[in-house]
């Protein structure tokens, strides 16, 4: 009979939809029924990193990750784990090169290459319950910071650490929050961006929803350092489950003193508002994001002044993502010589990706910077789902860029991205592999920046929209040779002429598709194919009737009406009502659907 | 000389006998539109845009070619009269290019005044529009095809000079153009560049290259000089931009001048506000101003003229 | 006060520190598109037309917007800066109408001077247009947002010059539209037609409806003169073709008022020929109204208020002055009935 | 509004009643007034009072928005152009159901864009609308954050992923 332990099951937004959550109960009430409610604690955690394979539950003692966990599986875990101290094999990660059952959550290769230290929190304690956050040290920065140091030593730890800005710029936070400090003013603002809008990014969303108390920890640091009494979470209204959890931390951190008047005892007053974004990807400009929460439209405005001068109405502001703040308070209890020892020499410590498209281990991932693209993909990853051909991976949401199979050597850090052509950007991370178009993802990131343009300045709201079109067209067959050079030229204007961030970084994709895969480009143009066989207007689905035995599977899974016929005789598709899915030729066990 | 009495939008005026019904009501500052008549040139009665109502005469005649008579009643402006000028008016802006942002016209352009003033846009009757390539191969003359009205202004005063006669009209119908011979560019045809058919266009089929980009018309101000490179006497427009010689522009010639291309760059030369006054000699490569006395050899002629006085 | 000192396209100049880039080159006749800026409004820094290059700075700065340092080394008009300003000018052309021709603004619109200037023609990236319906549902503004540029300068006006705040913009990115709440048309919205709106509109977007049709920009003569409306003061220009006043446009440089007016000064012009305007005195005579001289007319009123005076004494007397009048004219109004009439009985149509 | 004085108005045909006789005022009213005293004071409130609103009625229904700026004192059109900026906002009532398909980066590059033309296919309807029926609205995002689980779905906030366009019928089945 065991001692008191913990399971911990993963009920982030990815395996709550898979259902976590009547695991939860489920495993409550087997528990219950073997009478170990005494000795057995269940803990619906934060995120735990493995989305692919979840909903995924982890036997605390023994370190073993169950995966894709179904409610039929609970009762066998429980007798055999949690009674007889036996693994439960089939529900085991079959390690993809061994081919073996991996028993140990630190030899499974998804965890083994990561560094988790602003997720080391996440997956493991009850986000809702802030004694699990301080029994691990939670907290003890702040006190460290408010008792032993004065806030001009903050922001030295902070600069010393050579933490920068995870949100994309990778601007240096200390110096951000120097300049803030230093601006005239009684009162200031630090702003957590929570808006997490980078479509393949959910890095935010796990910390806030796993670990929301370093979130609040890392802010209320900063405001000592700045001198600012009040702060924002301005967070996507998409993500309700890391408001609640945002909002039960702040309710639960102000009973507990760290948040409120004189906290500590040290005369420090901090106050903390979570704001809830309304839907427009453009908010996570600082700018914009101030509008928005002065109740106005999210344009970003010129700059200077900067924020830190003039930001929420009109006091010193400072705005750093989740991430950013999260690091904080580790970055104060272990000192900043430790943070400097992780990464490389212009970016420090580590950086989280969220590892998402066609690879085979989905999820959060996070490393020390300058970890190469290969290491994440191949090593973390697993590389390519269905033993696909690598083509590119996407970095930096919308706004990065596509890097090629001979660029996965780039070591992710700022610098070096940066110069290959794309960006940190929030760290999310999409993999392609063949059958991706490369001009249709071009497409794809440009549909995304004309819809989200807030339409203010000229380049980025007619801009986008042209460079869209010309896309469609190509993807459409419908391309001119000199359309390559037209979207050169307009990329370039764009970028140097936009207001803010989403104009000036909305042309990257473009520029570096079509310095990368140019050859797709032509291929759309001259010869009107897709190599990929993914723009659907290029291609045309038919049935060979030699082939075809008429067994009706295509007919049965297709999700139109369009192909039709007898049993035992050939079916034929009916091209007007074909959207070109491709479900028939997955489906065909004869391989006579033909595609062209 | 016999004198005419009618009646034109109700008001009775008096003109001369042979006089057309457009000159009786430009005597009488009533205003009627016009794109293909000059009174220089003889009237085509093609653009029928100057149509007016005559009572007890069949349709609408064109004011340009129609007699004034004793006792006749004319109607300039009713509605009639007006749609019928509109429907031409979109139906030559329908075959127009809109480009008129760009156009150096703009400002002084016929067709879009009356565009303008009859409320004109060219929608009503969209469909196939020419796309005849722009002629730009020589340096003075820049023909777009595309939007001519095909008045025949420029043909008739390219005629009004025997030895020239380089452009007529080519082909019918639809596909009517204004040409040189073998519809060729000007530069292969035995065009001399005077610029009579630039002066007289109504619209931006026939520009003054050198002038492409320097203003729009309503920025110039415009002073008239007389040629004096030979007896002719033709005239020529200096225009200026802020107070600033921008270029010479050929006036329309009247008969009997013949305008020629050295004029319009002898003018243009004549006029150009870095011409300087003084003469320059180079000196070890360089030019250097010196005095018109020393230029000419005459630096101490008075002295001269008052030693020999003494 | 400190100057700095800066080089705009080779060319040293020096200008009092605060000055942005666009002044520092307009006080120094250097030409610089811009269609989003005016002076009497706060800067967007959005059409991004007025892009210049200044050495050391990332991208191409607006120079509206940015602030003169001193030793910046400006260029205005190399090619990188006029290939991207064209860009923009391109893409604004693509989306707006070629009705040049009939168009009221032509002659006085930024955008085809620039599209001009720039030989921009909007042919390159030709796609998707507007097509929102025209706002004509009023007499004093003709309303086409199929022009509008957003520039936002209405809205600012609006807001800034009017604080009405009738105006704002819509909708994001390419389907941005700028009008009033639920894009009701101007009469259905709490608009009062001042036209502040359209005395900024660099384009077609937004003109003045009574003009349409009597002339364009460049036959137009204008004088200046001052509101006969109320006491305010407010100048502008009567706008004249052919000897006749075709409408009323804001003069930027009137002292008192810049380019704000009120709907009367603005659209009240047409009593100029309003065919119900009486030209000489009419005196009813047998119950029918007789034009008389001007002296026959003064003779018999002061004759007549001097017996009801007389008769019933001074506060029987009450006056109602006219806005049309100027401000000494209505001084002189309540002069003559304290003093002369010897009432206070006096009022003025403006007043109600 | 203010309470005190008995007062009617007319706001293009809305009719807007006294707070003090209770009976013949909507319920939602009440809500919505004590949504509005609840930020009036504060900072910049328009968001939340937007989305508490469109809590209660739905939607925001022209009524509420010309209440709101009445009460809050902002500009019509300024309330106009948040509600049309911010994805989250709607103007018209939707579907019993709300269809949500993401096409984030992740759920693209797996498919989405098939699973999404299956469910036009399937409702006849596109990104936006909502069926004759008013059983589906029909919403396409970027992004809910699922990217583990590409191409994904959410019907009323319940998250469908892993989808393939021939799950669909199947999982618009279950809702009425």
């Amino acid at each position: 009979m065991a001692e008191n332990q913990r399971i911990l099951v993963c009920a982030g937004t990815g395996c709550a939809s898979s259902g976590a959550n009547k695991l939860i109960s489920a495993l409550e009430a087997e528990i219950k029924l073997q009478g170990l409610e005494e000795t057995v604690s269940i803990v619906g955690t934060g995120c735990q990193g493995f989305c692919e394979k979840g909903p995924t539950i982890v036997i605390e003692k023994h370190q073993v990750l169950y995966t894709s966990v179904t409610v039929d599986d609970i009762a066998e875990i429980v007798a055999s784990d949690i009674i007889k101290d036996e693994r439960v094999e089939r529900l085991l990660l079959i390690d993809q090169v061994t081919q073996k059952p991996v028993a140990k959550l630190s030899e499974i290769r998804f965890f083994a290459k990561q560094k988790r230290i602003v997720l080391q929190n996440c997956g493991i304690i009850d986000p809702q319950k802030i004694e699990e956050y301080t029994d691990r040290k939670g907290y003890l920065a702040l006190q460290k910071a408010l008792k032993e140091m004065s806030p001009d030593e903050v922001l030295e730890e902070v600069k010393k650490s050579g933490l920068r800005g995870r949100g994309g710029a990778g601007f240096p936070t200390g110096l951000k929050w120097g300049f803030c400090r230093g601006a005239a003013g009684d009162k200031k603002y630090v702003i957590c961006n929570a808006d997490e809008g980078d479509p393949g990014a959910f890095m935010d969303r796990s910390v806030l929803e796993g670990d929301p108390h370093s979130v609040i920890e890392g802010m209320l640091i900063g405001a000592y350092a700045i001198g600012a009494d009040e702060g924002y979470v301005y967070c996507r209204a998409e993500y309700p489950m890391a408001i609640k959890h945002l909002e039960i931390a702040i309710g639960q951190a102000e009973e507990a003193g760290y948040l409120g008047k004189n906290i500590l005892g040290s005369g420090f007053n901090f106050n903390l508002n979570v704001f809830a974004g309304a839907g427009a990807f453009v908010c996570g400009e600082e700018t914009a994001l101030m509008a928005s929460i002065e109740g106005k439209r999210g344009m970003p405005r010129v700059r200077p002044p900067f924020p830190a001068v003039k930001g929420l109405w009109g006091k010193p502001t400072n705005i750093n993502n989740v991430e950013t703040w999260s690091n904080i308070p580790h970055i104060l209890r272990n000192g900043s010589e430790w943070y400097a020892q992780m990464g490389t020499e212009k970016s420090k410590g580590t950086k989280i990706f969220a590892l998402t498209g066609k690879v085979n281990n989905t999820g959060l991932v996070e490393v020390p910077m300058g970890t190469t693209l290969r290491e994440i993909i191949f090593d973390i990853g697993g590389g390519v789902q269905n033993g696909k051909a690598f083509k590119a991976v996407q970095i930096g949401g919308p706004s990065g860029g596509c890097m090629p199979e001979e660029m996965l050597d780039t070591s992710v850090d700022y610098d070096s991205l940066a110069k290959a052509g794309a960006m940190v950007g929030s760290g999310g991370l999409v993999i392609m592999d063949e059958t991706t178009c490369m001009v249709d993802i071009a497409r794809f990131f440009l549909s995304f920046t004309t819809k989200e343009s807030c339409g203010k300045c000229t380049p980025c709201r007619e801009g986008t929209k042209r460079m869209y079109e010309i896309l469609d067209r190509i993807t459409k067959g419908e391309g001119k040779i000199e359309d390559i050079d037209t979207l050169e030229n307009l990329a370039h204007a764009i970028k140097e002429t936009s207001l803010c961030g989403l104009g000036q970084t909305a042309p990257n994709p473009i520029l570096a598709t079509i310095k990368y895969f140019r050859h797709e480009f032509e291929a759309h143009i001259i010869d009107h194919k897709c190599p990929a066989h993914a723009c659907s207007a290029l291609l045309s689905y038919s049935i060979d009737a030699e082939k075809c035995k008429g067994c009706g599977l295509c007919a049965k899974n297709c999700p139109t009406t369009c192909i039709t016929g007898e049993k035992k005789k050939p079916y034929v598709i009916k091209e007007d009502d074909c959207i070109k899915c491709g479900t028939c030729i997955d489906k065909c066990k004869f391989d006579a659907v033909i595609r062209a | 000389m016999a004198v005419l009495k009618l009646t034109i939008d109700g008001r009775e005026v008096s003109v001369p006998q042979g006089t057309t019904v457009l000159e009786a009501c430009r005597m009488h500052d009533i205003s009627i539109p016009t794109l293909c008549h000059d009174k220089e040139l003889t009237s085509g009665g093609s653009c029928r845009l100057c149509v007016v109502q005559i009572e007890g005469m069949r349709n609408l005649p064109p004011a340009c070619v129609t007699q004034a008579t004793q006792g006749m009643m004319v109607e300039t402006q009713n509605l009639k009269v007006r749609a019928a000028r509109k429907t031409i008016l979109e139906l030559l802006v329908a075959n127009h290019p809109l480009d008129c942002m760009t156009c150096e016209k703009l400002g002084d352009c016929s067709l879009a005044k009356y565009a303008y003033e009859y409320g004109v846009t060219g929608e009503i009757y969209q469909g196939e529009k020419r796309n005849a390539p722009i002629d730009d191969g020589n340096p003075y003359i820049l023909r777009d095809p595309n939007k001519c009205i095909l008045c025949g202004k420029c043909i008739a005063t390219c005629n009004a000079v025997t030895e020239r006669s380089v452009i007529d009209y080519a082909y019918r119908g639809f596909n009517t153009k204004v040409a040189p011979f073998m519809d060729t560019d000007l530069k292969d045809s035995n065009c001399v560049y005077c610029n009579r058919c630039v002066a007289i266009c109504p619209v931006g089929a026939l520009v003054d290259k050198s002038m492409i980009g320097k203003g729009r018309q309503w920025e110039f101000t415009k002073e008239e000089v007389i040629c004096t490179f030979c007896e002719s006497g033709c005239k020529f427009d200096i225009n200026s931009k802020n107070g600033k010689i921008i270029g010479v522009t050929a006036k329309s010639a009247d008969n009997g001048r013949p305008l020629c291309l050295k004029g319009r760059i002898g003018s243009d030369f004549r006029y150009n506000p870095n011409r300087t006054e003084m003469p320059f000699i180079n000196q070890d490569g360089e030019f250097v101003q010196i005095p018109w006395e020393e230029f000419l050899g005459l630096g101490n002629i008075v002295e001269k003229i008052n030693s020999l006085a003494k | 006060m400190e100057w700095f000192t800066l080089t705009i396209d080779g060319r040293q100049v020096s200008v009092l520190k605060g000055t942005t880039v666009l002044e520092a080159c307009r006080m120094n006749d250097i030409p610089i598109p811009t269609l989003c800026h005016d002076p009497e409004l706060t800067p967007a820094g959005a059409c991004r037309l007025c892009v210049v290059q200044i050495e050391g700075m990332r991208n191409l700065p607006p120079s509206c917007v940015t602030q003169v340092a001193q030793g910046m080394v400006v260029e205005t008009q190399n090619p990188k800066v006029r290939s991207a300003r064209k860009t923009i000018l391109e893409l604004l052309l693509a989306n707006h109408p070629l009705d040049c021709m009939t168009c009221q603004k032509m002659g006085n619109c930024s955008l085809a001077e620039y599209a001009y200037e720039y030989g921009a023609t909007g042919e390159l990236y030709k796609g998707e247009q507007r097509d929102l319906p025209v706002d004509d549902g009023n007499p004093f503004i003709l309303r086409d947002q199929n022009k509008c540029i957003s520039c936002g300068k209405c809205i600012k006006a609006c807001t800034e010059i009017q604080g009405k705040s009738i105006l704002d913009f819509s909708f994001r990115g390419f389907d941005t539209q700028v009008g009033p709440a639920f894009n009701l048309p101007y009469h259905e919205s709490a608009c009062d037609f001042c036209g502040s709106c359209v005395s900024v509109c660099p384009v077609g977007a937004l003109v003045e409806k009574k003009m349409i049709g009597k002339g364009r920009a460049w036959e137009v003569t204008k004088v200046q003169t001052t509101c006969p409306f109320c006491g305010v003061g407010c100048n502008f220009d009567l706008n004249v073709n052919d000897g006749k006043v075709i409408g009323v446009t804001s003069n930027p440089n009137a002292p008192v008022n810049g380019k704000a007016l009120c709907v009367k000064g603005r659209f009240g012009m047409d009593m100029i020929y309003s065919p119900n305007r009486l030209t000489t005195p009419l005196i009813r005579k047998d119950g029918v109204l007789v034009p008389a001289s001007w002296d026959e007319a003064l003779d018999l009123v002061a004759t007549k208020l001097g017996e009801i005076k007389k008769d019933y004494g001074p506060n029987s007397i009450a006056a109602l002055s006219c806005a049309h009048c100027t401000n000494e004219e209505n001084y002189l109004m309540q002069k003559f009935m304290r003093a002369v009439i010897g009432t206070n009985n006096i009022d003025h149509c403006a007043r109600t | 509004m203010n309470a005190k004085t008995f007062k009617k108005e007319n706001i293009k045909g809305v009719i807007f009643l006294c707070t003090e006789c209770q009976d013949l005022v909507d319920p939602k009213e009440i809500t919505l007034d004590q949504i509005i005293t609840k930020y009036k004071h504060e900072n910049g409130p328009l968001i939340p009072v937007l989305q508490q609103a469109q809590e209660v009625y739905g939607y925001l229904p022209t009524h509420v928005l010309q209440h709101i700026s009445k009460a809050m004192r902002i500009p019509l059109a300024r309330i106009y152009g948040v509600v049309t900026f911010y994805a989250q906002f709607r103007l018209t009532p939707s579907g019993r159901n709300v269809i949500n398909v993401c096409l984030g980066t992740a759920c693209h590059v797996r498919g989405g864009a098939k699973v999404l033309e299956t469910i036009e296919k399937e409702l006849k309807i596109k990104d936006g609308a909502t069926t004759e029926d008013r059983r589906f609205t029909l919403e396409v995002v970027a992004c809910i954050g699922a990217c583990g689980l590409a191409p994904v779905i959410s019907i009323n906030n319940e998250v469908h992923g892993r989808l393939l366009p021939e799950h669909i019928t199947g999982i618009l089945a279950e809702y009425e």
